[in-house]
Formats: C-alpha cells, sequence, structure tokens
C-alpha cells in the first residue's frame, strides 16, 4: 500500500479567513513523480492552499497525508523534515546575505558546534548546483543578482533540504521569456529525476507543455481534475472562469494620428556612471500602441521613469505634443497629460493605507473639481469613485474599503481606471497583467485596445511576448539602454526577437519609428 | 600637560562616558537586528542603573563588600531583561506597536524607579551613596606606557568588559550560525520562518538581549559614576545610544565607534574649560557641543541606511 | 462560533471605545496593586487624587492649565506621526518656542492687540522653523528624524538658555525680565472667577489647533499629500507630490504646535522665563499623549485630558495618602501598554463578552 | 543606610506619618502652640543633598521639638509651585515655606492673594507683609573656604565646580576667587559649570579633568553633581593620591569622610528655617521682614570642627572672619 501511495494527499482541507473561505472542503491528490498544475483565477486559494501544505496555515479543517502517512504540518520546519520544499510567489531570501548564506540557512554546516563553516556552504551549494544543471555562484549576494537567478535559488533551496515534493508558486510570473524556458527545462529535469511538483500557474500554455495533470480551484473549490492529455487551452479557461474565455484581444487595424510623443538621443547615468539608457529614441503617434520588449534590467524601467519625470534623465529630449518637456516633474507629466501603469503597484501605485476611494485620485487631487481654496472635497472624490468602480467592475467591499484589501488584481483594475479617466494623451502601460488570471488579463487588455482606439498614444512595457504581440503596432527591442531594432508585429518571429533582446542588433536597424 | 598627555587623559575620560553607551548600543543592536525596535533602551537603562544601585546596597549591608558591584552588575541584567519581557510579550507575542511600547518602558520603567526607590529609602528621590563602587584598574606594566597606558590601561572593569563584548558580539553576529538566523529574521522574517526558524524565538532572544545589556549599561553608570540612584541618574543616554545603533549602522564595531565618538563630545566639553581662552565662551556653547559635533558628523557621513528589513514590523506570516 | 469572533473582532479593533476603556481600568489597577505593594491606601489616594482635580475652582483651573500644554505637544507629536515622521524633537521645539516668545515680549513695546499676537507668532515660527530644520536634514541629507531632533533638543535647552542668560536676566537674577503686560495673555476675569488659578487663551487655542490638526489633515490638499507621503513615499512620489518638500512642510506645522506650547507658558503661565538644567518633559509626554490618543484629534483631547489630569491630581494622591507622585506615571504607563497591546486587552475580557454575544445569540 | 522598607513619610508627613495615624498629633504632649507647617521643594526634591534637604531637616527638628505637624510637596516643574503653595494655603496650614529662589514669583501671588496665610522663602526676597525673606551672604562663607585652600594647595592649582552658571552659584565662586587671591595670588584658578545640579557623572569627569591636570582642592558648589566630584576624590585618594574637595551647603565630611572632605561651606538653611519657624510658634514672627544672613549672624562659614586644617591656617580664616564682621574687608557678589 505504502509503496504506490500518493506523495500527497489533501482530505476536505478548509481554511477560513475573516469574512470568507480561502478553502472549502478541498481534495487534492500529487501522485509520485508527476508534475500537477494547479489552476484558478486570482483569489481562487491556491497560495492558501499550498502555505497549508508547507506548514505557514493551519487548516481549520482537513487532513494532511504525505507519503501515506497522515500528518499535522504545525510549521515550515516540520514541512521541511517531511521532504517539502516551496518556491514562493514572493521570493523569500534575505538579499543581503550571499547565495549560499540563503541556501543553508537553518542548516548550516558549522564548526566548533556553532561557528558557520562558510567553506563547506559555498562547496556543499556549488555540489547539487552542478548536479542540477542550476548555476549560481554561491558568494555573490542577492540584491545583486537577477530575478531568474533568484528563483535558483530558491529552488537550490529546497533542493538543499533533500525535498522530494517541490511546490512552486507562479515561478513564471515574475521571469523573461528566455528564463522561463530555462526553467521549464529545470522542472522537467526534477521530475525526471522522482521529484514531485506542484506548479501553480495563470499561463495554460506552460500548464499544457508540463503538467502531467491539472487541478482547477474556483472560489476555494476543486472544479475538476484532469490529465493534460484530455484537455485543452480552452476547456481549462471555461472550468476556471466559469465562461467563455477570448484569448485574442480583438484589435482592428488603424492608421496612426497625429504625433504625441517624440523621444530623441535619451540618456541617463545609473549608478558609478554607467548609461542606463544610451541615446533612447521613439515616436509614438495617437492611435497607437508601441511595445517595448526585452530582457529585465535593460533599461525599460529607467525609460519610463524618465518620460514619467520619476528619474532626472542626463541629456536628450522628450517631446510631448511637439513640447520639450525633459525632466518636467511628475506632476508636470501628468498634467501635461501622461498617465502611468506603474510597473510597482504596491510600491508606486497606490497608496495601500488609504482608502480606495483616496487613492482614486491619487494623481489629480489637486484638480479644482475636487475643491477648492486649498480644502478637498472628499464627496466629489466618492462620487467618482462610485462612477468609476462601477464602470470598471472593481471589487471590493466599498469605496471606503483600504487598497491594502483588495485582490491585485482588482487593484490594477482600479489603478488602469484612475489612469484612463485622466484622458491622457500618452499611456505608459508597464507590465499591466503581472499576477493576473486570465479573466482579468482579458479584461485590462479590452481596456487598452479601447484606449488605443479612442486615440491616445500608448507606450507598452512587458516581458509577456504574447501580450506584446496581442496588443502592439510595433514592437521595439531594448538591449543595454538602446534600442536595438523594431520587430514586425505582424508577422511573429520568437527567434528573431530573441535574437535582438540578447543584443543581437544585425536583424533589424534602429529606426526612429513612424512608417 | 603635554600634548599626548591631555589626548590620553581626553581618551581615558572618553572611555567612562562611553561605556554605559556602548552596552545599550550592544543591546539596541541586538533588538534591532531582530528586527524590533527599541525606543525603551533609555527605561531599560533606568531599571539597570536603579537595581545595580539598590542590589549593591544589600550586597554591602549583607557585608559582600567587595563583589558588591559585580553582584550589582548580575542583578542589574536580569532587572532589565524583566522590563525587556514586557517588551517582547506584548511586541513579539501580541504584535503591539514597537515604537508605542518603547514608550511605554519608559515611563514605566522610570515610574516604578523611582517610586520604588522611595518606597526602599524611606521617602528620599534617591538611594544612598554606594560605599563600594567599581575602582579603575591599571593594568599592571600596560599602564606605565606612556600616552597609552593613561588612555587604555586604566580604565574601570566594565570598560574591559564592555571592549571584549564587543569582539564578541561582533562574531556571534557574522561568524555564528545563531547570528546568521537573527540578522535572517530582522531582515526578512518570513525567508526565516519558511525554512524553518523560529521568528518568534530569536526576537525573543534579540529583545531579551537588549535588556540585558541596557540593564548593564545603566548600572556601569551607577557603579563607575554617580555611585547612587536617583531620577535623573540617567537622562537621555539611552536615547543617545539609539542614535549610535543608527549611526554605527547596526554593526557591533559601528556601535562602539559612535559610542565612543558620543563620549569623546562629552569628554571634551570638561577639556575645553580647563584652558584660559575657554573663559571668553559662554559655557552653554560647550554644553551644546557634543550635540552640535553629532549632528555635523551626521550630515556629512552622507550615505544609505543599512537599517534591517523588517525593523518594527510585527511578524505575521498570514500577513500580504 | 464564528459570529462570536467576528463581534469580539469588531468590539477590540484599535479604534472601539472598549479597549482605551478597559485599558484604563486595567492601568487604574496595576495602579493600586503598586499601591498595596507599597503599603499606601489605594482608595483613599485615588480619592485624594480626584479631590485635587475637583476639589475647588482653582485645581479645576490649574488641571487645565496643566493639561494645555500636552494639547499641544500630544497634537504635535500625532500630527507628525501621522505624516510617517517620529517627532521626537518637540522637546527641543517647545524650548525655542518659549524663547521667541519670550524675546518678544520683552523687547518689544507695541500695543496689546499686536504685541501678543506678534509674539505667539514669533514663538511658533521658532518652534517650527526648529522642526523644519529636523526635516530638512532628513529630506535632503538622509539623517534620520529621530536622531537629530535628541540632538537638536539639547541645542535648543542650551541656546535658549544662553539667549536668556546673555541678554534678559537682570542683574543678580535667574530668570529673565518680566514680559510685557502688553504680552501677557493671561484671561483675568476667569482667573478671579477661578481663585486665581492661570488661566490664558493658550488654552482656546490648544483646542482650535485640535481642530486645525483635523481639517488639514482630512480636509485639504496639503493633508492629502502629508498622509500620502507619510503611508508611502514612493507612491508619493509617483503621484507626482514633493516628497522632501512636504517632509519639511509636516515638521515644520508639527513645530508650531510645539513651539506654541511653550509660547504659552511664558506668555499664559509664567511671564518670564527661567534658565533650566534639563528639559521639561512636555515634549516626551506628549509621545504619550499622542499613542494615548491613537494619533488622532479626538484620542488626542482625550488623552491629554487623561495625562494632564492625573499628572495634576499626583500632587493629591501625595498630600493626602502619601503616595509618591511617580505611582501616576506607572498608572499612565500600565494604559497606554493595553491600549498598544489590545490583544491582551482583548484577552481578559473574551470570557465577558464572550458570554454575552451568546446571550444575543439565544435572544436571535 | 538605606534598603530598610518603610512604607510611610513618601510625602514627608512627618507628626502624622501614615494616614491612619492621623489623630496622632493631638495625642503627643502639648510644647507651645502646635501649628502646622508646610514646605515646597523646587525640582531638586527633598533628597538634594543640598539646601532642600537642610531645610526639611530644619523642619523635622521644628517637628520634634514642638510637636508641630509639618509636611513637604515636590515641585516637578516650576509650573507646580504656585499651587503647591496654594495646597498649603487652602489645607489652612499656619505657615508655608519655598525653598529656593525660583519661588519668588508665585509666593509673591499667593502671598498676595492670601494676605492671612503666612510664608517664608529662601535664597530670594518677596516684598509683602505676610512673607519672611531669608537670604544668604555666601560670598562671605566662600571667601573663608578660599583662604583655606589657597593656603592648602601644594600644585598652586584650584578648582571650583559649578552647577549652572547662575548668581546664587557665582556668588560662591565670587568670594571663593576672592579668598584665594588674598592669600595666594599666584594660585590658578579652573573653574568648569556643569551646567547640571544633578548630574554626578558630569561632576566627577570634571573633577577627573581638574585633578588630571594638577588641582589637588576643589570647591564644588554643584548639588547633586558635586556628588561625583567627591566620589573622583574618594577614587583618587584610594590610589593614594593627595586631593581634597571643599563641600557646601552642609558639612559634606558627615556624608563623604573626612579623608576627602577638606572642610565645608556651610550655609545655614536648616538653622534659619528653625528659627522662622519657631519665632512663628513662640509668637514672635515679623512678617515682611527680610534678612541677608552671613558671618556674623554665624549662618555661613566653616563647620566647627576641621581636622584637616592646621591651626595656622585657621588662625588665618579666623583674622579674615573678623575683618568681614567688623567690615573693613568687603566681599566681592560677582566674579570678575
Ligand atoms: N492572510 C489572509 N487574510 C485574509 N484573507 C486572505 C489571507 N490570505 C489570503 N486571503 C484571501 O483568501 C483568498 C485566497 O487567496 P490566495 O492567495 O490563496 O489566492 P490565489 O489563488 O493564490 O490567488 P493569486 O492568483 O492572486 O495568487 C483571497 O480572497 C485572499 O484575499
Ligand atoms: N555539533 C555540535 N556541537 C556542539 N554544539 C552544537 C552542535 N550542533 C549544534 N550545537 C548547539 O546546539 C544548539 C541547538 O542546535 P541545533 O542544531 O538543534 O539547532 P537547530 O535545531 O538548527 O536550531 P533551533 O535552535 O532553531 O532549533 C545550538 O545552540 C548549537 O549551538
Ligand atoms: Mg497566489
Ligand atoms: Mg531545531
Amino acid at each position: 500500500m505504502k509503496q504506490s501511495a500518493a506523495a500527497v494527499t489533501l482530505k476536505g482541507i478548509t481554511k477560513r479567513f475573516p469574512g470568507l473561505v480561502a478553502n472549502d472542503s478541498i481534495d487534492f491528490e500529487l501522485k509520485k513523480g508527476e508534475i500537477h498544475a494547479l489552476l484558478g483565477e486570482n483569489g481562487a486559494g491556491k497560495s492558501t492552499l499550498m502555505n497549508i501544505l508547507f506548514g505557514l496555515y493551519q487548516p481549520d479543517e482537513g487532513e494532511i497525508w504525505v507519503n501515506g502517512n497522515k500528518t499535522v504540518i504545525e510549521g515550515a520546519g516540520k514541512a521541511i523534515d517531511l521532504g517539502i520544499g516551496m518556491v514562493h510567489q514572493h521570493f523569500k531570501l534575505v538579499q543581503p546575505f550571499t547565495v549560499a548564506e540563503n541556501i543553508v540557512l537553518g542548516n548550516e554546516p558549522r564548526k566548533f558546534g556553532t561557528f558557520v563553516n562558510y567553506k563547506q556552504a559555498n562547496d556543499k551549494v556549488r555540489s547539487i548546483s552542478e548536479r542540477y544543471a542550476l548555476k549560481v555562484d554561491p558568494q555573490v549576494r542577492i540584491k545583486d543578482i537577477t530575478v531568474g537567478m533568484q528563483q535558483r535559488v530558491e529552488i537550490l533551496k529546497t533542493l538543499y533540504r533533500g525535498a522530494e515534493i517541490l511546490i512552486f508558486d507562479e515561478p513564471t510570473a515574475v521571469l523573461t521569456v528566455q528564463e522561463i524556458e530555462e526553467l521549464i527545462g529545470i522542472l522537467r529535469n526534477l521530475a525526471a529525476e522522482g521529484k514531485s511538483i506542484i506548479l501553480i500557474t495563470h499561463k495554460l500554455k506552460e500548464v499544457m507543455a508540463l503538467a502531467d495533470s491539472v487541478t482547477v480551484i474556483r472560489r476555494g473549490k476543486v472544479v475538476r481534475t484532469v490529465t493534460t492529455k484530455e484537455t485543452n487551452e480552452q476547456q481549462l479557461a471555461e472550468l476556471m472562469v466559469g465562461r467563455d474565455v477570448n484569448f485574442q484581444a480583438v484589435k482592428t487595424k488603424k492608421e496612426p494620428g497625429e504625433l504625441i510623443v517624440s523621444v530623441d538621443n535619451l540618456t541617463m547615468k545609473g549608478e558609478e556612471n554607467k548609461l542606463v539608457l544610451n541615446g533612447v529614441a521613439f515616436d509614438i503617434r495617437a492611435g497607437e500602441i508601441l511595445g517595448i520588449a526585452g530582457v529585465d534590467g535593460n533599461g525599460q524601467s529607467e525609460l519610463v521613469q524618465a518620460i514619467t519625470g520619476m528619474r532626472k534623465a542626463s541629456g536628450g529630449s522628450v517631446k510631448l505634443h511637439g513640447k520639450e518637456m525633459i525632466n518636467k516633474t511628475p506632476r508636470q507629466m501628468s498634467v501635461a497629460g501622461v498617465s502611468h501603469i506603474p510597473e510597482d503597484r504596491h510600491k508606486h501605485g497606490m497608496v495601500l493605507d488609504f482608502t480606495l476611494s483616496e487613492n482614486m485620485v491619487l494623481d489629480t487631487y489637486f484638480d479644482p473639481q475636487f475643491g477648492k481654496n486649498g480644502f478637498i472635497d472628499y464627496k466629489a472624490i466618492d462620487t467618482l469613485a462610485n462612477q468609476l468602480v462601477t464602470e470598471f467592475d472593481v471589487r471590493s467591499s466599498g469605496i471606503q474599503a483600504k487598497a491594502r484589501s483588495l485582490s491585485g488584481g482588482n487593484q490594477q483594475k482600479a489603478i488602469i481606471a484612475r489612469e484612463l479617466w485622466k484622458n491622457p494623451s500618452l499611456l505608459i502601460a508597464v507590465q499591466p497583467t503581472r499576477g493576473l488570471d486570465i479573466g482579468a488579463i482579458e479584461y485590462v487588455h479590452k481596456r487598452l485596445i479601447e484606449a488605443r482606439d479612442a486615440g491616445k498614444a500608448i507606450l507598452l512595457v512587458s516581458f509577456e511576448l504574447d501580450e506584446l504581440y496581442a496588443l502592439s503596432d510595433r514592437i521595439a527591442v531594448m538591449y543595454e539602454g538602446k534600442i536595438m531594432g523594431y520587430a514586425d508585429a505582424d508577422q511573429r518571429d520568437d527567434k528573431q526577437l530573441g535574437l535582438m533582446m540578447a543584443g543581437n542588433s544585425a536583424a533589424k536597424q534602429p529606426t526612429k519609428g513612424g512608417r | 600637560m603635554n600634548a599626548l598627555e591631555i589626548l590620553g587623559q581626553l581618551i581615558n575620560v572618553t572611555l567612562v562616558f562611553s561605556t554605559a553607551l556602548i552596552f545599550t548600543g550592544l543591546g539596541g543592536l541586538f533588538s534591532e537586528r531582530s528586527g524590533v525596535i527599541n525606543i525603551g533602551l533609555e527605561g531599560l537603562m533606568v531599571s539597570g542603573a536603579f537595581a545595580a544601585a539598590v542590589i549593591t546596597d544589600y550586597a554591602i549591608q549583607a557585608g559582600y563588600e567587595e563583589s558588591a558591584p559585580w553582584i550589582g552588575l548580575v542583578g542589574a541584567s536580569i532587572f532589565g531583561v524583566l522590563f525587556a519581557l514586557l517588551h517582547a510579550v506584548s511586541t513579539i507575542t501580541f504584535k503591539a506597536d514597537q515604537t508605542i511600547v518603547g514608550v511605554v518602558i519608559n515611563i514605566l520603567a522610570a515610574g516604578i524607579a523611582i517610586y520604588l526607590t522611595k518606597s526602599l529609602y524611606e521617602g528620599s528621590g534617591q538611594t544612598t551613596t554606594l560605599t563600594h563602587v567599581f575602582n579603575k584598574w591599571e593594568i599592571p606594566y600596560l599602564s606605565d606606557i606612556p600616552f597609552f597606558g593613561e588612555a587604555f590601561f586604566k580604565a574601570y572593569p566594565t570598560t574591559y568588559v564592555v571592549i571584549l563584548l564587543v569582539i564578541i558580539s561582533y562574531i556571534v553576529l557574522y561568524k555564528t550560525h545563531f547570528g546568521l538566523r537573527l540578522r535572517a529574521v530582522g531582515e526578512y522574517p518570513s525567508s526565516a520562518d519558511t525554512v524553518g526558524i523560529s521568528v518568534t524565538k530569536y526576537r525573543y532572544i534579540g529583545v531579551l538581549l537588549s535588556g540585558a545589556l541596557a540593564g548593564l549599561g545603566g548600572a556601569t553608570i551607577t557603579l563607575t559614576t554617580t555611585s547612587n540612584f536617583a531620577h535623573n541618574t540617567i537622562s537621555g543616554q539611552g536615547f543617545i545610544a539609539i542614535a549610535a545603533v543608527i549611526f554605527g549602522k547596526w554593526n557591533p564595531l559601528g556601535v562602539a565607534g559612535a559610542a565612543i565618538f558620543f563620549g569623546f563630545a562629552q569628554a571634551i566639553r570638561n577639556f575645553a574649560q580647563l584652558f584660559e581662552w575657554s573663559q571668553q565662551i559662554p559655557t552653554e556653547f560647550f554644553y551644546m557641543l557634543p550635540y552640535v559635533l553629532t549632528l555635523v558628523v551626521l550630515v556629512g557621513a552622507v550615505g544609505r541606511s543599512a537599517a534591517p528589513g523588517s525593523l518594527g514590523e510585527p511578524y505575521d506570516p498570514a500577513k500580504r | 462560533m464564528d459570529k462570536v469572533k467576528g463581534i469580539a473582532d469588531k468590539t477590540f479593533n484599535k479604534t472601539s471605545f472598549l479597549v482605551p476603556l478597559v485599558a484604563i481600568i486595567l492601568g487604574l489597577l496595576c495602579g493600586a496593586i503598586a499601591m498595596l505593594a507599597g503599603g499606601f491606601d489605594p482608595i483613599l489616594a485615588y480619592q485624594s487624587l480626584l479631590k485635587k482635580l475637583f476639589g475647588s475652582p482653582y485645581d479645576m483651573g490649574e488641571a487645565i492649565r496643566a493639561i494645555t500644554p500636552l494639547l499641544f505637544t500630544g497634537t504635535a507629536v500625532a500630527f507628525a506621526f501621522r505624516t510617517g515622521l517620529f517627532n521626537i524633537g518637540v522637546e527641543g521645539q517647545f524650548m525655542m518656542g518659549m524663547t521667541g516668545a519670550t524675546v518678544i515680549g520683552i523687547t518689544l513695546d507695541l500695543p496689546w492687540y499686536l504685541h501678543a499676537p506678534l509674539a505667539i507668532i514669533v514663538g511658533a515660527l521658532c518652534g517650527g522653523l526648529w522642526a523644519a530644520l529636523t526635516g530638512y536634514l532628513k529630506a535632503v541629507r538622509g539623517v534620520n528624524e529621530v536622531i537629530s531632533s535628541i540632538m537638536l533638543n539639547w541645542v535648543a535647552l542650551y541656546l535658549s538658555n544662553y539667549i536668556i542668560r546673555a541678554f534678559f536676566v537682570a542683574k543678580g537674577q535667574q530668570k529673565s525680565d518680566p514680559i510685557q503686560e502688553s504680552a501677557l495673555v493671561s484671561i483675568g476675569w476667569l482667573s478671579d472667577a477661578m481663585d486665581h488659578a492661570r488661566m490664558h487663551w493658550g488654552t482656546v487655542i490648544a483646542l482650535l489647533g485640535i481642530g486645525v490638526f483635523y481639517i488639514i489633515l482630512w480636509r485639504t490638499k496639503q493633508g492629502y499629500e502629508l498622509r500620502a507621503v507619510g503611508q508611502s513615499p514612493d507612491a508619493a512620489l509617483y503621484a507626482g507630490i514633493n516628497v522632501n518638500r512636504t517632509i519639511v512642510k509636516s515638521m515644520f506645522i508639527s513645530g508650531l504646535f510645539a513651539g506654541l506650547a511653550g509660547v504659552f507658558e511664558t506668555l499664559g503661565v509664567f511671564g518670564y522665563q527661567t534658565m533650566l538644567a534639563a528639559p521639561w518633559g512636555y515634549g516626551f509626554d506628549g509621545i504619550a499623549v499622542a499613542l494615548l490618543g491613537g494619533n488622532t484629534p479626538i484620542g488626542v483631547l482625550l488623552g491629554a485630558i487623561l495625562f494632564g489630569g492625573l499628572s495634576y491630581g499626583s500632587a493629591g494622591m501625595s498630600f493626602g495618602a502619601g503616595v509618591p507622585p511617580e505611582l501616576v506615571r506607572i498608572v499612565i504607563g500600565s494604559i497606554i501598554f493595553f491600549i498598544a497591546s489590545h490583544g491582551i486587552v482583548k484577552f481578559f475580557i473574551k470570557p465577558f463578552l464572550g458570554r454575552r454575544a451568546d446571550k444575543r445569540k439565544e435572544a436571535i | 543606610g538605606g534598603g530598610s522598607k518603610t512604607n510611610n513619610g513618601a510625602s514627608g508627613t512627618n507628626a502624622s506619618a501614615s494616614p491612619e495615624a492621623s489623630a496622632a498629633p493631638e495625642e503627643s504632649a502639648a510644647a507651645g502652640a502646635k501649628l502646622k507647617i508646610g514646605m515646597v521643594t523646587d525640582v531638586g526634591g527633598v533628597n538634594d543633598k543640598s539646601f532642600n534637604q537642610s531645610a526639611w531637616e530644619g523642619l523635622q527638628k521644628v517637628t520634634k521639638d514642638t510637636g508641630s505637624e509639618t509636611k513637604y510637596l515636590e515641585s516637578k516643574g516650576d509650573a507646580d509651585m504656585e499651587p503647591n503653595l496654594r495646597a498649603f494655603v487652602s489645607e489652612k496650614y499656619d505657615m508655608t515655606w519655598g525653598v529656593g529662589f525660583l519661588f519668588q514669583d508665585a509666593m509673591g501671588k499667593v502671598a498676595k492673594d492670601n494676605p492671612d496665610s503666612k510664608f517664608g522663602i529662601i535664597d530670594s526676597a518677596v516684598d509683602a507683609p505676610n512673607v519672611v525673606s531669608v537670604n544668604f551672604a555666601a560670598n562671605e562663607g566662600s571667601f573663608l573656604v578660599g583662604v583655606v585652600a589657597g593656603l592648602t594647595t601644594k600644585s598652586n592649582k584650584i578648582g571650583f565646580v559649578g552647577g549652572m552658571e547662575i548668581p546664587s552659584v557665582t556668588v560662591f565662586e565670587a568670594g571663593f576667587n576672592a579668598g584665594v587671591k588674598a592669600v595666594n595670588p599666584d594660585a590658578k584658578i579652573s573653574r568648569n559649570y556643569t551646567g547640571e545640579f544633578g548630574k554626578p557623572d558630569l561632576g566627577k569627569a570634571a573633577a577627573a579633568v581638574m585633578y588630571n591636570d594638577g588641582v589637588d582642592v576643589i570647591f564644588q558648589v554643584a548639588g547633586g553633581t558635586g556628588n561625583g566630584v567627591f566620589n573622583e576624590a574618594t577614587a583618587r585618594k584610594k590610589a593614594g593620591q593627595d586631593v581634597w574637595v571643599i563641600g557646601v551647603d552642609k558639612d559634606q565630611s558627615i556624608e563623604f569622610g573626612n579623608e576627602v572632605t577638606l572642610t565645608s561651606m556651610l550655609k545655614g538653611v536648616e538653622a534659619a528655617i528653625y528659627q522662622v519657624s519657631t519665632d512663628l510658634i513662640n509668637g514672635k514672627w515679623e512678617g515682611g521682614k527680610s534678612v541677608v544672613l552671613g558671618l556674623k549672624d554665624g549662618a555661613v562659614g566653616l563647620p566647627e570642627n576641621n581636622p584637616n586644617i592646621s591651626e595656622d591656617i585657621m588662625k588665618k580664616v579666623e583674622e579674615y572672619k573678623q575683618q568681614i564682621i567688623s567690615g573693613s574687608l568687603v566681599v566681592p557678589t560677582e566674579v570678575k
């Protein structure tokens, strides 16, 4: 019996949070050596379930069986002892520590009883990283490495502890295309080694490519468990959302209008006077979406910061409607008609402890319609908030709810509502669908295309090739602070795009844009 | 006196002022390294200073005259731990706001210490002057070395203890598994939690250590300089120690350096008043000197602050 | 069961009045236990305290006089807290406010309708600018406001002493010359009505100040900016708010309140300024008041009344029952402790509340 | 000696120590009229080992000798002084003392508002018919200890450690300097005002610096801060160094021992309080009187026993004392 026992069996797991049931009597089984995908909308309860399995939350009801034994997992320590490892949605890494320190933390090789044996730690890390072909340098600090590399460290952490059961919570949400490909390879490897893997993701393609079986959760309940062989993307999407989903945003061909923004020779200096932007130039016209592709860290964030005024450029020109706007303040840019859906919605997009209503005017509160003589008319703000919440279907317990209490998808909707309401001539959207489920993605895409059709110029920065191709009229590729060239938005060619993203400019000469 | 002699003595006096600040600063450091802000250092020092005065007094009366200051020192650290326990229970277990509880510790410790003093000493607002306190130790031979002898080898035993503690703290923090875990807990508690390290346990240790060390800091003042406890025995040193922790970038050596700097600024005002020219300068300017000097140095010392990442946040694994 | 928990959670969130109420009772209990341990009679002590507070018009007036500076300093601390700053420098700003008012009050010769307002404004500005210095150092040089304001407290103390000693002390005196009548803001008729208690207009202005605290933060654009910067400097930057300027502004306003506290001690209570060996303590007490009041305007008002009342009444306790006045600080400390650790309060009260909720359930 | 736990007396109720025993005064034997006399201290508190304490000791003696009820209130800040005085008035105390110069304004007001109550003030003068003001010519006594210091020093370096630089302290320095210069014009006098009256650590550091510099006699006028001067001297004496301290206000050799206490500059607060209070009890009280008590009144000067001062020096001291009393020598009150 024990021989063939499942790696993990969850029976009737229920978890309640004040006001909602996050997991409602969930049954789930992970077979040995399989990759099992967990699918569901934002807030369906996936992370909660996995946190229970990893001992971070205690279930209110239900049983956990690991390798055929019923257990109570009262803490992560116990989970680790049971051979469970988890790579969290938000990495659990100590930024100022080195890779090796992070990996051995809690289980340090020692000498004289208490002194950390760093040499041994480094050696051990090197040896497992070689064994699983996960190349990392044990001695660099986490804060100095890329997100993809950090994820490897997380994986190594679990392997170092001898995990046989691995949980991955949205591992691809923050990775670039190349990194995702590498990760898929790694996961296949691990499965081949006999590890059992639970994979949470919103990307159906990945599910189909990787998983053996899929469990779909909706509103805390299991909808169905199927094998990937007997299903397809469309069906999974329907199971998830409970209705038909359009994967491909409908975008009609359209002639762009007048020139809205013109960026020329934009440069910016970073740490140690390194050029993080090195002569960037492009134009965007009304009714046009310019997509920016590129591996994270090649100047995309800096480009956006320069255009929005959040960081000073060291040279060049940013013309809005023909008017020079280089190094204006964020307020001046905003007033001049620039809207910004920021990359980090928690850090920049919202004041999390303000109400939803207050957040709806974060960059327009000073407008005369919200009060005069220095006073604010909160009634007027509430009126607007109610209107936007209805129009954009932002779900919350009310406009006086703290922004913190909203789910990520609804926070993002609120930001988009706010930024579009400003009726900008230029909309800058950075990773607008990061971490959102397919239903929400569909919605955001629809809104962006509507904005484009309404004659706005849109700068879209994204790491998702699907998204770039679905939305953009033109795709510029950034590499090391420069625009390497433009990819053809109508004829998808991932290979050519990949080459440019890797710094190979041979594909196409940089042109300033326009058609 | 020649310049070198003056400098030697300046360092000597500096170390007297600095010792208590280093003890307390190290305490603050351990607490903050575990992620718990300790605004209550002042109160913890008060409790230590009080306990040292009373316990030493009792020990003297019980006939343990020579060991009395040492007994007082130990008692002070225990007393500091008791107050720190209050801090730990409410901020770690009950997730109360750390700043508020720190302020509470300051109010309570001062209130209780003076209340008890008055209860124990017939209504007097201060304890009796202790007949046996620490005397300076002159290290044989070393203290005869010109300059260095005066500067470093004629100090109170507590000074030697604290120097040792600085070194030990450094090693503990950066070389041992305990230190690695403590720093992880302070930096990003969920990283520790998810590898099976008890955040609660390490934070308790950090906060209780701060009580013990700040208690020693307070005791040092009683047992080396004031020889008794009164309502103003501790008046601001705990806050200066907090400044030393921040200024010293949460590193034991840095904290010690910062504390020595503050001590130096205190000492220099006494030396300045020795000189003829100083009579022309209003005394208030000498009193300001330590604080102005500190400000000037702070303003000059730009650089990102290296505060532990989770400082001030109660750890709640369920919080998103 | 869930429902009971829900009710308990609602009843015990921080904004509920029940927690402070229970905390006050527990705090008084702690004080009583300490008194019993010290061999005093807690009942007599609390009776004497109440008698001291309400026993005569004079004492009631003086209690108000004692509460007034706490209204200001509590507001100053709470205001800064709301904008993400820990203004531990209220003490120094208080000193500067006092000194500014003294200088104007002594040196100028103006009609009362100009003199007093000018002295008040200059004093407030002194406090405000002193605080703004802290804000500036934080905004521009990244100096932690806690450290710089602690240092500036001492500098303010000695600077004030120097100014008074060097320019305003008459020969053989240890305090400044008296402030001109025209700059004083005492309310003569009210003082007479209250047996010479030192009543002054500062109390009225302090109450207005609490209103201003509310209006600025929750009714004005400035307040929106201040709160945004306090909650999330990054989001404020995104929103186009000048974060550095807002920090300085916030400290400045906080310092105005602190300065006013000092102003009215000089112009309303003493009519002169002495040289001090140590800070007054109103600034640090202001931190306690702000925390007692959860940094809300109403809370500060009630916190100041509680803190100031207990402190003033402590002299009665000492007079009538022989209890050292420091006991009151144990009571106050305990109250704040229980408010902060409302989890502990919940623990104390749960059985009682559970029963009540059960009853309600039965009724339904 | 501390350590003994007592429950009463925290507020200084003397004759009726604990509330339960409030009937006690009735039972004790009458000695003259039994009155109620109160006293308000400044922030230093009643155990400041300085004039607040002396004042309270004077009142305690009054209780002992006459059975009168005495009580004190400590002021936590300047603002408390007025309500504290009024608290005694409203409790119908027969007389209330304010100890310290800071009481001047508060007492002026309270006395004016309550013409039927009687008051006394130390170290300041209030011009009102129901107030007795007592001041001390501290410069005169300081002159004499200056003479002692000037003649005792071997290094010719003498120190003065003060609390705050305010007239009630500088008057000591003025007299002291004059005394030193009178007998030893070459002596160098260092001064250090620590800025505080209650911080022994500052006093200790100030003394350490001076002794290191070669100073061998320090006159401390710094309240609790001065205790630090004694602590430093005691430690040095133990280590074999030959250093002295001159105490202030009371005979400080009683607390700090004859090993380090060269002598003390007494200020007869205790006697003055006792005198004026018993005057009241005996019906000899003169309201409105303002006195400056000096050498001729025996209110300032050296203690009776000075085991550390040689005959020769004592003779010199006596000479100067007579000159001052006779008026042929006028001691300055201000530091030049
Ligand atoms: N600690 C918590 N306290 C209260 N509610 C919580 C907590 N954690 C999660 N929830 C709520 O439980 C529900 C499930 O959340 P969970 O994080 O499991 O969703 P998810 O399926 O992982 O979503 P996503 O795709 O956005 O990661 C959500 O409504 C969420 O708001
Ligand atoms: N080989 C050893 N020799 C001597 N002492 C050791 C040895 N290994 C561990 N210790 C000490 O024993 C104590 C407990 O060690 P252990 O390895 O159980 O720690 P842990 O379980 O990883 O940590 P935790 O305290 O968080 O449970 C530590 O204080 C450590 O210093
Ligand atoms: Mg999730
Ligand atoms: Mg263990």
